[in-house]
């Protein structure tokens, strides 16, 4: 156990902290640009100087680092504590641009790589459709070829981030006579055109972090297709999912878990201090024994990063363990918030990363843990994968009939 | 020897649960949550025709005289339902007037409550918190000033029942001077709730106010259970329903033992607590010595299923099951003012310990 | 709701009290008789009176009364308080008669019924075999005809009172060339034969409550069989289960809450009793708001079976739930145990409807607690019966094709 | 940058699971489970001879003078496979002489404790319950009077140090006058516990012992944490692979969904722990400030996890998991142990709540 990052690594926060100090916040002139616009600026520079979308080949607008994960949580750690833009997020640089290098054909890499790298282009993902949740064998949208391209029709929901997106990375189905996954096919759609309907789907909490989004008509030119015609569900499968931040997972929950300390002192049980109660303090002492369970288990998982092992079981259970542990802060939230439980949220959305401060935000987060589950698959998906790819348990039967 | 209900007692409950699906289908109910004061005019009304403004109301009042447990079937039909309005607040006005009033207060507030001419409410909680008689805090008087928070369909009431130290209870009547009513942003939008204010507001202390106040609060604590009771069983038959209904990987999802097993869970959290109810309301008339005992018991299990069910519902329902534009979320946020509304599990619990 | 018996039902109990009174205890010579025997000379006066073995026609040794649940719980109060012998308790009178007086010949009934409802005769139940906990389509014990008799060879398990029955009631596979259930038939065994070898089957308590029993060329005649040959499998599923006693459920849930209430004040915590702890106070609550429902719902059933109704949904869950009761009652106490938690049980048993006294007590009470679910089928199987007998859920897949 | 361990740390638990696997599989753990003392002095001797017994004494002492980290990675190994023996309290009274006494006390004692030709264990609780160093109840002195209970091995012992009054530490050597070692009905069997009673028994107190005794408890909570931890996982293999070995309805019931999902959600219990028993480790040589609450709620999470774990392995068991004859119940009867020695979870978290 060296929990320190060693000397040469220091040298390199160091220059990381010498590059941001004399490129971020930008000056003279640039500084009165948009913030949108002085990310790019920034970006551009932060690529050039090795620092960000540093797993990208610099052919396709990358900055062609060799993989090393300390590096890349000591950017993470500086760039935060600097307030500068870090490497662009969202689905695009997770999913779509990892499936471009892959199985992209060149022109597809040299056309989006680099500006999605850059946060210029952004994407949503089309996959799931209203009755077709994690069993994504029975989607219906379909695309038919016409003349030099495909005209697709059909329904996509639970699409982050659709109202500006650039782009669609969508699953079609494009075989009608195939057989399920067979038939279908990993196309790229322009979402700026007529026929895109895109509707907010508003959650309980009152606010849409997600749409439905309509095709009517919608078209997109013949070669705008990823992998070959009908192997889409491959090429979606095959997507090597961003290195995972475990890091970052594990510290999100820690600042919930502080939060909730702070709600506990605020909050009144009898008169005095709900920290005070020995019932809640238990409560708090058990969820604490989780979170630090947790967050040790990220350093763990980048620590076999460091040395390319295969961090094993633990990477499956991230999830499943994150959303359980945000459960039990929420319900020990909602018994602290006491009259204000009655409270709304207002429109309150789920916060990356922070603790709520005032009740509405804790209510948020209250209703909000049971959306976060749903978001990353149900957490009976997540218990299949962790039994069945983690444990080596039997697949089930009635899926395995199916595929 | 009869632990169940009478014939007469499955009728009520038949006869609001039949009204309810033709005046109140969840089409309704979304309506009515959406709307800007939550209050249906034809709902209530139609209500107050069935005879539910004066159920416990003695018959010499105008009310039909009926029992707590009369009550509380009606108010388990109404949670099922998820019905929106005041029922709730109504009820409890007239039955503090009625547990509290000299022979002239009842004589004159509650033949119009039991008619539904006038709607009454009830201010129990003030700005510090603290449910419970023995908390309230509003200092008691021929004028109020201060606060309290969480009045049930006050901007619509005409009369509410204000909670004073001491454990009084006096009676504002709408358009007093100094009365404020504001409204809150409730998370329950089938039952809205108000801030009120005082500010020298004339108000008339009930003449045996003190004895009455801890009927109400059982009545209260009893009204939610059976509000949540009802609450919680539709939750599981909308949940049996789903999984009956939505397909994957070719066949119906309740066909896999995961969900199947989750909601006998479901089920077995909630069916076993009907008699639980039953009893805490029939204690209120019939056994005085456990009634108090009973009330808080009964308000701490039954909001905690409901609440956890509720969220056992939008699990089962998958994504959509979290989404505004389903009826999930209705249900689930009625749990958390059950859960909530007259003082949490924790406190009543601890009530309860009391008597060990 | 009337929770009185009411004036007819009251004249029954002193008509119940007058019998007890001039029949209990056994005097003079009676009085010198063994327990054993002073039960069945007893049991015999109680059934000619009408008190016991209520549903059991006369022709076969019962007092034949119309069925009446609440006539029922007034005797069993009324024998409980004078400490009476009540209606012969096991497996003998609860499943083997209910079974004989619906499938069985004639003279089969004759020579079984009236010494079981008595007393004088016991069962054991072979029907759980290793390897075949629920699935007992898959059992392995075989019966050859062979001349005018049986020959029994395999193993039974989980056989609780084999040691000391006359007599068990047995599912063997005699027609081996049928498909699972097919081929199962309905024995009965006399035990005390050479052949039948009985082993105790101790329990991680240290007691002894089931057994295993070995069948080495067991022999019984050839009408020794109830219902036809393979109907075996149908015979045992149309047993009427004996008229459940929830309320004798839901006293023995309610008397092992006041055992923990009682071990709460003899407990410390940080020095004070530990039931002036509010985190304990707050889980006793909760295990009062189950036990109290639980305690209800069988006043609930006893009115259903009273009313000649069925108790619906809530009948299917009693196991379940009591069950459920009990873990969370173990778990409470092996935290108030404190130290004493790592004491031995000290071979205590299960105790019927009491609440343990001492910390072995409750030791095996805590270990208990996960054999309830045992003895009756375990959780996951009461799961399914729920969900698909009490919610109408479809039936899984895997159970239904080896159906 | 490194949170894991280091090729040696790997090494040594491979060569204790190594030499557990040939000298204490289930079978073998069975028989000292079953026999009269819990003692097997074959494999003991083993133990000490791979220096299990002085792992974390000073080289001058004759010790490895390894860190705690690697003494937890043994307690982890050894409670995978459920080791009988007294492993836990010799080593911590050799922790607790190293920490608290006197070079001269060190000479004298530890060098015999780091090649085993002595047995320590440690005596840290009275009569009326109370594990923590201010809670210690007996006076202390040149000779003890009194009584300790749950001493582990006690009837084996050469050496035990005594918790005193004021959170001192006391030496007291076999065959003492008035020295008076019972042996108690404990679950576990395969640590068994004693009862030991002092009558004016002639005791040495540790130079600095008030000063060891907190790294003592520290330790002490670590190595059950550690233990806790390897005997959960193994619990977790054990269901894992009954279910993917046992058929019902013609298929392994690790099939079923819904065992599936209870063994998910078991791993899920037991695997994200392993860093916060290496914390807690590493914290007590590394991390002086953060040790304690480190500790405090490792022992807590582990310890309720492990007998969680041990209840769900009997249920994923199904019958046959509840017998005597199968295995589960030493791990589960461990489990009971590791949870209540050195004082129950909710005693830790409340510790733990000190430093919010």
């Amino acid at each position: 156990m060296d929990l320190s990052y060693g000397a040469e690594y220091e040298q390199y926060r160091g220059e990381v902290a010498a590059f941001l100090k004399a490129n971020w916040p930008l000056e003279g002139d640039e500084a009165g640009l948009s913030h949108a616009e002085q990310a790019l600026v920034f970006r551009k520079r932060a690529i050039e100087a090795g620092f960000l979308a540093r797993s990208i080949p610099k052919a396709y607008g990358g900055s062609e680092q060799p993989a090393d994960a300390l590096r890349g949580q000591i950017i993470r750690e500086e760039f935060g504590k600097a307030h500068a833009p870090g490497d662009a997020r969202g689905i695009g640089t997770m999913m779509l641009v990892p499936t471009l290098l892959d199985r992209g054909e060149e022109w597809q890499k040299q056309k989006w790589v680099g500006p999605t790298v850059l946060g210029e282009t952004t994407w949503c993902q089309g996959y799931s459709e209203p009755g077709s949740g994690s069993d994504l064998a029975s989607l219906k949208t379909r695309g038919e070829l016409v003349g030099d391209g495909w005209v697709i029709n059909g329904q996509k929901i639970w699409t982050s981030g659709a109202h500006r997106a650039d782009y669609m990375f969508c699953l079609v189905r494009t075989e009608p006579e195939a057989q399920k996954h067979a038939g279908i096919s990993y196309l790229l759609i322009d979402m700026k055109q007529p026929g895109i309907d895109v509707r907010p789907l508003k959650m309980m909490t009152g606010t849409s972090e997600f749409n439905e989004v309509f095709l009517n008509d919608v078209k997109t030119p013949k070669d705008w297709i990823v992998g070959k015609r009908g192997e889409g569900w491959l090429v979606s499968r095959t997507t090597l999912k961003h290195e995972r931040n475990s890091i970052g997972d594990a510290s999100a929950t820690e600042a919930l878990f502080k939060g909730l300390l702070d709600l506990a002192r605020r909050s009144k049980r009898g008169g005095q201090p709900a920290i005070e109660d020995p019932a809640v303090r238990q409560r708090l002492g058990e969820i604490e024994g989780y979170m630090l369970s947790h967050k040790y288990s990220g350093y763990r998982q980048l620590s076999a990063q460091l040395k390319g092992e295969n961090p094993g079981l633990i990477a499956t259970m991230n999830k499943l363990n994150s959303t359980n542990i945000a459960h039990r802060i929420a319900k020990l939230a909602l018994d602290l918030l006491g009259d204000d439980g009655m409270l709304d949220p207002q429109g309150q959305g789920a916060l990356m990363g922070m603790a709520p401060k005032g009740a509405p935000g804790w209510l948020s987060q209250y209703m909000s843990s049971l959306g976060v589950a749903i978001a990353g698959g149900t957490a009976n998906i997540q218990r299949n994968v962790i039994g069945e790819r983690g444990l080596g348990l039997p697949r089930d039967m009635a899926v395995q009939r199916s595929k | 020897m009869d632990f169940g209900l009478t014939e007469e007692q499955q009728l009520l409950q038949q006869t609001v649960a039949g009204f309810l699906e033709n005046e109140c289908p969840p089409v309704r109910v979304r309506e009515i949550f959406e709307s800007e004061d939550g209050f249906d005019e034809t709902l209530w009304k139609g209500m107050l025709e069935l005879g539910l403004g004066g159920l416990a109301i003695p018959e010499e009042y105008g009310g039909a005289g009926l029992e707590i447990l009369d009550l509380a079937l009606v108010a388990e039909t109404l949670g099922a339902a998820a019905t929106p309005g005041p029922f709730l607040g109504h009820a409890l006005a007239g039955l503090a007037i009625a547990a509290g009033g000299s022979d002239a207060q009842k004589q004159r507030w509650l033949p119009a409550l039991a008619t539904g001419d006038r709607l009454g409410s009830v201010a129990l909680v003030g700005e510090d918190g603290g449910w419970l008689p023995e908390e309230w805090s509003l200092a008691p008087g021929a004028a109020l000033t201060g606060k309290q928070r969480f009045v049930p369909f006050a901007h619509q009431a005409d009369l509410i029942v204000v909670g004073t130290a001491g454990g009084g209870l006096s009676v504002v009547e709408r358009g007093a001077p100094g009365l404020e009513v504001s409204a809150y942003p409730g998370v329950d939008r089938t039952r809205r709730v108000c801030e009120v204010g005082f500010s020298s507001t004339p108000a008339e202390a009930l003449e045996s106010g003190a004895g009455a106040a801890d009927r109400l609060r059982d009545a209260g604590l009893v009204l939610l259970a059976a509000d949540a009771l009802g609450g919680a069983s539709r939750c599981v038959e909308m949940s049996v329903e789903y999984a009956k209904t939505r397909e994957q990987f070719g066949v119906k999802i309740g066909s896999f033992q995961a969900l199947k097993h989750q909601l006998a869970d479901m089920a077995v959290e909630v069916e076993p607590c009907r008699g639980l109810v039953w009893y805490a309301a029939h204690a209120m008339d019939h056994v005085p010595e456990e009634a108090a005992h009973a009330a808080a018991v009964a308000k701490a299990h039954l909001t905690d299923r409901f609440m956890q069910v509720g969220r056992d519902t939008v699990e089962a329902h998958g994504g959509i099951g979290f989404t505004w534009e389903s009826d999930v979320q209705v249900w689930f946020k009625r749990a958390m003012f059950d859960r909530a509304f007259l003082g949490q599990p924790a406190v009543h619990r601890e009530r309860a310990a009391a008597d060990w």
